[in-house]
């Protein structure tokens, strides 16, 4: 059923964890139908310095979770964007066909972390000019 | 590598008795049973055996039992043919909402024929209730399926209760005992049902052959027309070799079904308990008594099952799961939402089947194994660190 | 008792290497295709390897080989899966007069269930003729199903022919191949078939599994719902073994088909002389050429086929007959009487359909025997001695 | 399929043949089935003194035809007339149940034979009357 990839990443995850201290959080999925992604960034000069993912899910989640945080390590924000669910897929040599929509959201979760960060890399800057200004 | 197989409601090997009696029908004694010369008679005598030990050991008469390709086969004949055949008399069907999917998509399919169907809740150990079954019954209610015992949770029926009301409204009543057949007692009459289901595959037979029971004057429009098998209730070339299986499996299962459940039953209690033990947050699903003997259903909270299920296979052990990403569906078991319980948790069962082969040993790997793979699983699983810190803070 | 098999259409034994390689799918490899882990991967994989096998044999994708309980289901899921699902768009059937009874009792069971079917007749042959089918089609004829070769004469139809019809009006047509899959090449897209029948035990494989191809695209609705097995197409856990059994037979009929149909022509050809030789007043049925390598078919004037086939196996040979008397029905062969032949020339008909391990002597010890049996019926019969005091006086 | 008896009858049927100078014939049965039965009698005393079948069927309707020739042997035309298909089905030990209808009419093709003796016998002694008046 799984490529011998996935069963790589879901046997040996990568980068299994939490940053305490992360610059982006991103949440994806749904308990409903079974897989939520966790993802935290750290990032530097535009560029994700690491990358961390906890998940409740399947094999395919659990894979593509991996699979992201690895693909995204140095890659600037920008680059980190343009990695699609899809792209995760063929990184791990295909997900049978029914995984495909519920269970490879890691990209999903990354751009969110990605939002996140953003959001918070505006809003310190905000508040900096909102400082600034005072 | 060492496997133990845990999944025996899936299906189980066929025995050596078993395949032992089958093998003469695939290649000397090959013949067509409608045939009347030789090879066919010979077919025939062997079906006709097969028939008898099989109402023998259920309470029916011969004529009373029909083969068929399956429990799903015969699923889809007692209900789609019950309904076809008295729906002047009424058109609207009881079941539950534990059914196999074999009844669950049968009825959805009658309801896009115009029929209406009742979905009886169950409660949190997947009971359904007979007052609920006779305040269901409507007069224009022609059929009421209620399975014998669940393939998820173990959990057994009330059939017999239900039967006596289904009698007493004149409502014609099947059970699915897809299940039970081969594993627990059965008898038609103390059951009181009309139409019952089985499959060899469940109790040490092969699989693709199947029975639907049929009390004597039960209306009912074939599934498969065609040629006169079956008394032109089934038609299609008899599976001899299979129906002979079928009897034999049944056969040796009936022969010290006590002794063997007894073992089952110390086993599972065995697994459940030790379950317990080593593993924290952990939930027993199914009637805690009430239940299959083979039967282990438990959640294991914040983690998902296909995840779970891999890494036991990892350490080859074969284990089921009620999780959506085993069934190809986006939702989790039907039968634990049924039960109440939240999607996270469905998402988390694990369903372990005991059989003959297994002893205390795979018992007890597999409590050696387990623990492990729940704790790996949750260090990675963000509801656990959510629950967690939550309970910390 | 020396013993010859004469009746190749009505079943085959499993051929010795098809049963070798089903043997393991009953104890060892004994998963639930289903499943994930180890047992269940195997016989998935096992299925699969099946599919290709079969696609690659009929030049089919694998997608389109839905594996079924036999060759009655097939005719049944085909013919009422597609008027089920197409009953918006018309409900008008066209088969023959010829089919056999798994297509002939479904499509009377259509007409139950209010659709409109066309009994399209044959000529003294048993041809159907494609100009008819043409002239049969309405704007709300949905499907057409027409035998590939027919099971009782052996007449081969033109399939090719209606399927470019079929196709150029767009409406789905249905083939049942069981007498010529394995028997004669089938190529789905010659034939320009979209849905086509064939049963494993007709060709050296075992009872009780056959193969419906849906060409891609064919809107169906299932017959046996429940479990998403054969991509939700039909339900209930796969017969492994005999899939594996199923591929395998189809796979050894191919190979060789040619050597193998012309050592069956000629000893076809030489009973069908030695017949007409030994025995006075004799019919040859069927069509003279385009006939099933294996196929037989004759009428014995003045007596009755059952009483031919009990003195034939008194003597060891396995035969079979149009009478109504083996069939237990009150009518002859629907077949028969189609093409024209009266009622009691249609009681007197032999089928005797030869196969892979008959030989030349098997053929010269029917003609050796079944003269004198003929003779004994007809110095008993009031029919032979009023055509013949009548053709005296 | 078939008990013992039957095979026994079918296999080596009891009188074959026809009566040249039959006192009664009777026929039964329809091509349209697949069996027809044909029995001659010949009458002494009002006793069945031989009987002969010819039959076109099954071998329920051989075996019936054998056996219900052999049962008349010697009966009065009364007696015979009270042998039923049932009883002749019974005495060949049963007959399988599809069989009962439409292969079982050897006692009506006797009793029609015996109907046919006795119109003769009336047309005789109607013509000896009517001879007796002129
Ligand atoms: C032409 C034809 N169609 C359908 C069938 C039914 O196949 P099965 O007996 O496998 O159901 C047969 C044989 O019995 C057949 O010869
Ligand atoms: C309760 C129940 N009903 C029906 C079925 C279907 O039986 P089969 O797979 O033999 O078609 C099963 C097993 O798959 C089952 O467990």
């Amino acid at each position: 059923m799984y490529s011998e990839k996935v069963m790589d990443h879901f046997q040996n995850p990568r980068n299994v964890g939490e940053i305490p201290d992360a610059d982006g959080v991103g949440l994806e999925g749904n308990p409903v139908c079974g897989d939520v992604m966790q993802i935290w960034i750290k990032v530097k000069d535009d560029r994700i310095m690491d990358a961390k993912f906890k998940t409740f899910g399947c094999g395919a989640a659990i894979a593509t979770s991996s699979m992201v945080t690895e693909l995204v390590k140095g890659k600037t924000l920008d680059e980190a964007l343009q990695i699609s669910n899809a792209a995760v897929a063929q990184a791990l040599d295909g997900l049978p066909s029914h995984k495909m929509h519920c269970s490879n959201l890691a990209a999903d979760a990354l751009h969110k972390a990605i939002d996140d960060y953003r959001n918070k890399a505006r809003g310190d800057a905000q508040a900096k000019d909102a400082g600034a200004a005072n | 590598m060492k496997r133990i197989y845990l999944d025996h409601a899936a299906t189980t090997p066929v025995a050596p008795a078993v395949l032992e009696a089958m093998l003469p029908y695939f290649t000397e004694k090959f013949g067509n049973p409608s045939t009347l010369y030789f090879y066919g008679r010979e077919a025939k005598q062997a079906i006709e055996d097969a028939r008898e030990k099989v109402a023998a050991i259920i309470g029916a008469r011969p004529q009373e039992i029909i083969f068929t390709g399956g429990g799903s086969e015969s699923d889809n004949y007692a209900i789609k043919g019950a309904a076809f055949a008295n729906e002047a008399r009424g058109k609207h069907v009881i079941t539950s909402a534990v059914e196999h999917h074999a009844v669950f998509d049968t009825c959805k399919f009658l309801e896009s024929r115009g029929f209406e169907v009742t979905y009886l809740p169950v409660d949190e150990d997947g009971l359904v209730s007979p007052d609920e079954v006779a305040k269901a019954i409507r007069p224009d209610t022609i059929l009421i399926t209620i399975m014998h015992a669940n393939n998820e949770v173990g959990t057994i029926e009330p059939i017999a209760e239900i039967g006596r009301i289904a009698r007493e409204k004149g409502v014609y009543f099947h059970t699915d005992a897809v299940q039970t057949a081969g594993a627990l007692p059965i008898n038609v009459d103390e059951l009181k049902v009309d139409l019952l289901s089985m499959s060899a595959h469940k109790f040490y037979g092969p699989k693709g052959v199947g029975v639907l029971y049929v009390r004597r004057g039960t209306k009912l429009t074939p599934l498969i027309h065609g040629g006169g098998q079956e008394r032109k209730r089934r038609a299609g070339t008899e599976n001899v070799a299979e129906i002979v299986g079928l009897a034999k499996a049944l056969e040796l299962a009936q022969e010290g079904m006590t002794a063997r459940n007894e073992r089952l039953i110390r086993l599972r209690d065995r697994l459940m308990n030790g379950l317990l033990e080593k593993i924290p947050e952990l939930k027993l699903n199914g009637h805690p008594t009430r239940r299959l003997p083979g039967n282990v259903n438990v959640s294991v909270l914040y983690i998902e099952g296909e995840s779970m299920l891999l890494n036991l296979d990892f350490k080859g052990i074969a284990a089921s799961s009620g999780s959506a990403c085993t069934s190809g569906s986006l939702e989790p078991s039907h039968v634990l939402l049924a039960m109440g319980m939240p999607h996270e948790v469905a998402h988390g069962s694990l369903r372990l089947t005991l059989g003959n082969e297994n002893t205390e040993e795979d018992v007890d790997y597999i409590l050696e194994v387990l623990p492990g793979i729940v704790e790996k699983l949750r260090a990675m699983s963000p509801f656990y660190s959510q629950a967690h810190s939550q309970a910390r803070a």
